[in-house]
């Protein structure tokens, strides 16, 4: 269908591109939901007034551009401190905050749900603290959480085409490098948009199944 | 502290400038808040039609636009129209590129919201007579506006933020533009962008607080 | 000093921007390739160490060095005034005359046909802001600055861009290519010549000494030379020298 | 008069009325019972037209409410109906509930339909609550208001779809008395409802429906007094 | 034995508990009735350390509640308490339940707590669901599932808080039952209910509250058909 110039090195290339998306948004979400769990946990135990600063500064990273975030945190980690970091450690520092402060707020709004009643009940039966952290809550606000929670790791992954501006040479500036090459655009972005579209639309679409199967009962 | 000589002064001056460029990124973002909107109404009416080809319309655009990366999708409109003979400006290429965005997101969120909506509200909208046009429009269409009005704000926050990916379509008016061409003549790349950081928050904060008071006059029901 | 970070560190870090053929592009494994790579390649033996490439932007380039990612930036910069307060030149390694290069069914005679027209060039390029001004003056036209050259070619290929102005070499090897069909070259751009220095951190006086040498070797040697031959083609390489000054 | 001949109705495999025969003449009050998934609410909105039904025909006035010549939205102005719950338009005041359709479907002014929605609104008894939004109505209140809602677009039928089951049991009281109301005042009327002692006391006619079949059509005091159909026996005994 | 002594509790300005002392004898059954936000449930909480108190102290089997020293967990294994409604966790099934305490908490074998919960769910009639999950339960069973929850853990004493408030009246007298049961097996039990009779019937003491204090408390017989505190008079009459 296509009459291209595409050679099977440039598709390991590509391929190389798409490998440095996912591991860049890996570890990203890896550490993003570990951060946000501990933020949502804390935010839920100390009440919304004393956590008010940390509300505010996991506020921030999402009424920022992201695009500002990475060359800010970039300009500040090597220009004003002077250390000597990686662009890709950078790209996955300001990611996994940047997935905390979402996470946070999924991770909350689960806990949230959880009924307050069920919680006695389990304190009542001479549960601790811990015992009803995790046999109760933690699988009856993983359900809660689970679906919005794919959609943001899903996002991370899409925002994470921006990491190019931290010298990471993800799938579509790999794809904009090849098209400075081959000189075939609509051929090359639709290859980019394709992959994403393979990953992102089957997970998203099993968040949207598991929505609708847990809300049920 | 710090083995660096921040030069905010010399930033500083360039105040007005991006000030300026902030104009555009609202109105970038507004446009493109009305643009999806109008167009989500109709994908969701096309949905709605029980057509098999527009609700297929429906669907493609929605997936390709939640399933994407925003950036691919404003670059994608830039060059990938233009390899079609189709030139659009920067200033429309990011605006459109937005606009699909935001019109599949918001599609999607406008289902949600119908689900809310009980059957019997169409039926008794019909059964006084109304068109099905006129149900959608005086019944259903109203409360469906009121049930996204939180999503679409946040969609509204999103857009914004989108508007800093202009510059691959070579876009240098926006606040996001106007910084990246300051920094590409002094370099003094962290004052700059601090300083466009906080306006983004700034506005980003102005919407959310704006959108609660409209909220509160919209809604009294 | 950096100098000697460089050498005990055993690899040189070079910022070089790779879609801006012939100093720096990509060939059919994706490998850098170019006048720029070359040099690199060359500033790294004369220092005992092993080059390692960082592909930058034009507009990023900059921000590279100064975040300490790269040791010096072999990327076709223009000495100017405004960026030697932020960066240390070396003496000039070559020098670019500029070209006007125009869509095919755009009608222009000479450069001034520019006027009024949409032009668009490398955000952070020399000619960028050259022509931004100009359009500035005109008071007329639009002034497009993309994120890479490719991009610039690309939008003047599907005619998005009525015209550009690049350095003459990157203009021919475009129009050589045949990548971007319906472009030609119109006129030189009446621009003072497009010198180009290697840049470091401002302060580092040792490496800049040791790069001013490095360039002056290349000359020498006929190293400059016969990369030019291999690079742009036959012709005499641009005069690195100005009259009536020292340096 | 409204004339149902031989209307059959499936929802795929299911067929939820099997060949209905009824004749509701002009003044008349008929009240419908009968177990739940009987096919009731399903004869209701095939009535004014909701649904599409499968073979027989459904006559209003003379008009064929299925065929597709009639003007459906006009026919529909003629039969007023008001459902179990979600009647109300949360968005829009009472007033504007009952204001919308007849400005936009029988186009008079403004004031004029907020003349008759004042006129209706006190007629059931919510003069009072005009400005006030349906969410800090009672449940009473609402179906009070979509009652009026109907009337304004002054129909000839109404149609009641167990208009109190979703109310708490101290409101039905009003409600009931609403459609005592308009009963006494002549209006044509089918009330598919569960209050036997209701149906037993306004009803010209009551009709029991027992899987998608009228099992039994009598006057109130035959029907409950002296059932003849077995189902019906069961039915009664067990709602007592 | 619990041993109230001049327990005060505020919720920021609001004093819920303004002193209050009562002393629950082994194998006593105790109703507390009283107005809608008058401290019922607060006590209650109190009782078994789900919230902390101001002043007073709370003794059950002679340990503190409120000290420090006290192992709050181990105590509450004693005092089994069932709430209104959302008792069950909706992601395990009936057994896993009854089961899940027993194994986090007394470090139960799962065979060990597998018996003992089939045990005291065929005590409460619920037998034959313990595969099920609860969302399939009627509401009622739901109640009477969480009572065998709490009895698994062989408690001294059962507080109830309203079990059957939330319940359709034709369930609330199974639930009802499994007290009755419970009564007559001679468990200490502190039952909060708007249910008259069912106080009237087994109780041997009725405390009546009123904004945070106990205004009465007495004998049943006494309590209802003499009560001395006008507010318990005009509380009963509103009640019936
Ligand atoms: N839109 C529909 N699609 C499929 N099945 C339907 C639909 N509407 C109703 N049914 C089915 O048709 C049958 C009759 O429904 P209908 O609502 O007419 O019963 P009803 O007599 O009004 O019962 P109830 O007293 O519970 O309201 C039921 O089995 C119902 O599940
Ligand atoms: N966690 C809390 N924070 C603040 N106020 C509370 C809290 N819990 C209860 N209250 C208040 O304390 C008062 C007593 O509540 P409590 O639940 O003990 O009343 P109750 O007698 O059980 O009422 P009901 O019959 O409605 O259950 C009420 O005014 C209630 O609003
Ligand atoms: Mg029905
Ligand atoms: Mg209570």
């Amino acid at each position: 269908m296509f009459d291209t110039a595409l050679t099977a090195n440039d598709l390991i290339f590509l391929a190389k591109g798409a490998g440095m998306t996912l591991i860049v948004t890996a570890i990203s979400v890896f550490f993003g939901t570990i951060l946000g769990i501990l933020f949502g946990v804390i935010r839920y135990q100390v009440g919304a007034w004393w956590f008010a600063p940390m509300t505010f500064v996991l506020d921030v990273f999402r009424s920022i551009p992201l695009l500002i975030q990475l060359v800010l945190a970039n300009a500040f980690v090597t220009t004003v401190l002077g250390w000597r970091i990686s662009g890709f450690t950078v790209a996955c520092g300001v990611l996994s905050l940047y997935t905390a402060a979402y996470c946070a707020e999924i991770v909350r709004g689960a806990i949230e749900s959880v009924p307050q009643t069920l919680r006695r009940a389990a304190r009542s039966l001479g549960m601790t603290w811990g015992q009803d952290m995790t046999s109760i809550v933690l699988p009856l606000a993983t359900r809660v959480a689970l679906p919005s929670w794919i959609g943001l790791a899903l996002g991370v992954m899409k925002d994470s085409a921006l990491v190019y501006i931290v010298q990471v040479v993800e799938l579509l500036k790999s794809t904009q490098t090849l098209i400075t090459r081959l000189q075939e655009p609509l051929f090359l972005l639709m290859i980019c948009g394709l992959f994403y579209f393979i990953i992102s639309f089957p997970l998203a679409r099993f968040g949207g199944y598991l929505e609708k199967r847990w809300s049920n009962d | 502290m710090f083995n660096y000589n921040f030069r905010w002064n010399q930033a500083l001056d360039s105040l007005p400038q991006m000030l300026e460029g902030a104009l555009v990124t609202i109105e970038i973002a507004v446009l493109s808040m009305v643009i999806g909107i109008s167009i989500a109404m109709v994908l969701t009416l096309f949905r709605l039609s029980g057509n098999r080809v527009l609700s297929a319309i429906t669907t493609t655009w929605v997936e390709i636009a939640r399933n994407t990366p925003a950036l691919f999708q404003i670059y994608m409109v830039h060059f990938g129209l233009g390899g079609f003979g189709i030139h659009l400006s920067p200033y429309m290429s990011l605006l459109i590129g937005i606009a699909f965005n935001n019109a599949g997101y918001l599609t999607e969120n406008f289902r949600g919201a119908l689900k809310a909506i009980p059957d019997t509200q169409t039926r008794s909208a019909r059964s006084l007579g109304m068109t099905p046009i006129q149900a959608f429009q005086h019944v259903v269409m109203p409360q469906m506006l009121r049930i996204s009005f939180l999503p679409m704000t946040n969609q509204m926050v999103w857009a914004i933020l989108m508007t800093s990916l202009g510059a691959v379509v070579a876009m240098n008016t926006d606040l996001y533009g106007v910084t990246s061409d300051l920094n590409a003549r002094t370099f003094r790349t962290f004052e700059l962008f601090a300083i466009a950081a906080v306006i983004f928050y700034l506005l980003t904060k102005a919407i959310t607080l704006s959108a609660r008071l409209l909220a509160a006059r919209l809604f009294r029901y | 000093d950096k100098l000697d970070d460089i050498i005990a560190s055993g690899t040189l870090r070079c910022a070089v921007v790779l879609d801006f053929p012939p100093m720096g592009s990509r060939d059919a494994d994706n490998n850098p390739i170019g006048f720029d790579v070359d040099y690199c390649s060359d500033l790294a033996a004369a220092l005992g160490v092993t080059p390692e490439v960082v592909e930058t932007t034009f507009p990023e380039r900059i921000p590279a060095l100064m975040s300490g990612r790269v040791d010096v930036a072999v990327a076709s910069t223009s000495d100017t005034l405004e960026r030697a307060k932020t960066v240390g030149f070396s003496i000039p390694y070559y020098a670019f005359e500029n070209a006007v290069v125009a869509n095919e069914g755009v009608e222009m005679a000479n450069w001034e046909g520019m006027k009024g027209k949409t032009v668009g060039a490398t955000a952070g390029t020399y000619e960028a802001i050259w022509l931004e001004g100009k359009v500035k003056e005109w008071g007329e036209g639009e002034f497009r600055p993309y994120q890479n050259q490719a991009d610039v070619f690309l939008a003047l290929s599907q005619g998005q861009l009525d015209a550009t102005v690049s350095t003459v070499e990157v203009a021919e090897a475009n129009v050589a290519s045949g990548n971007f069909p319906g472009i030609k070259i119109v006129d030189k751009a009446p621009m003072v010549p497009d010198y180009v220095a290697l840049i470091t951190l401002r302060e580092e006086y040792g490496l800049i000494n040791y790069m001013d040498l490095f360039i002056n070797q290349q000359v020498r040697t006929g190293r400059y030379a016969e990369l030019y031959k291999k690079w742009v083609g036959e012709g005499v390489p641009a005069d690195l020298t100005i009259p009536g000054v020292y340096r | 008069m409204i004339e149902i001949e031989n209307v059959r109705k499936s929802f795929g495999p299911l067929e939820v009325l099997k060949g209905i025969n009824l004749t509701v003449a002009k003044g008349e009050v008929l009240t419908v019972i009968g177990g739940s998934g009987s096919g009731k609410s399903t004869l209701l909105t095939c009535i004014n037209g909701l649904e599409a039904i499968d073979s027989g025909r459904i006559l209003v006035d003379g008009v064929e409410v299925h065929a597709k010549a009639t003007d459906i939205n006009k026919l529909r102005q003629k039969i007023g109906i008001v459902f179990q719950q979600w009647n109300a338009f949360p968005h829009l005041t009472v007033l504007e509930n009952v204001m919308l359709a007849q400005v936009k479907v029988l186009k008079r002014s403004k004031a004029e339909a907020e003349a008759e929605a004042e006129r209706q609104l006190n007629h059931v008894g919510l003069g009072d609550k005009l400005t006030v939004y349906p969410s800090r109505l009672s449940g009473g209140q609402q179906q009070r208001m979509a009652i009026a809602r109907a009337l304004a677009m002054s129909p000839n039928y109404m149609l009641f779809d167990e208009v109190t089951s979703a109310l708490d049991p101290q409101l039905v009281g009003e409600v009931l008395d609403t459609l005592r109301m308009l009963a006494s005042e002549g209006m044509t009327m089918i009330v598919v409802t569960h209050e036997m002692k209701f149906a037993r006391e306004v009803s010209d006619r009551v009709a029991f429906f027992h899987k998608g079949v009228m099992a039994e059509i009598a006057a109130p005091e035959a029907l409950f007094d002296a059932p003849k159909d077995p189902e019906l026996r069961q039915f009664l005994s067990a709602t007592h």
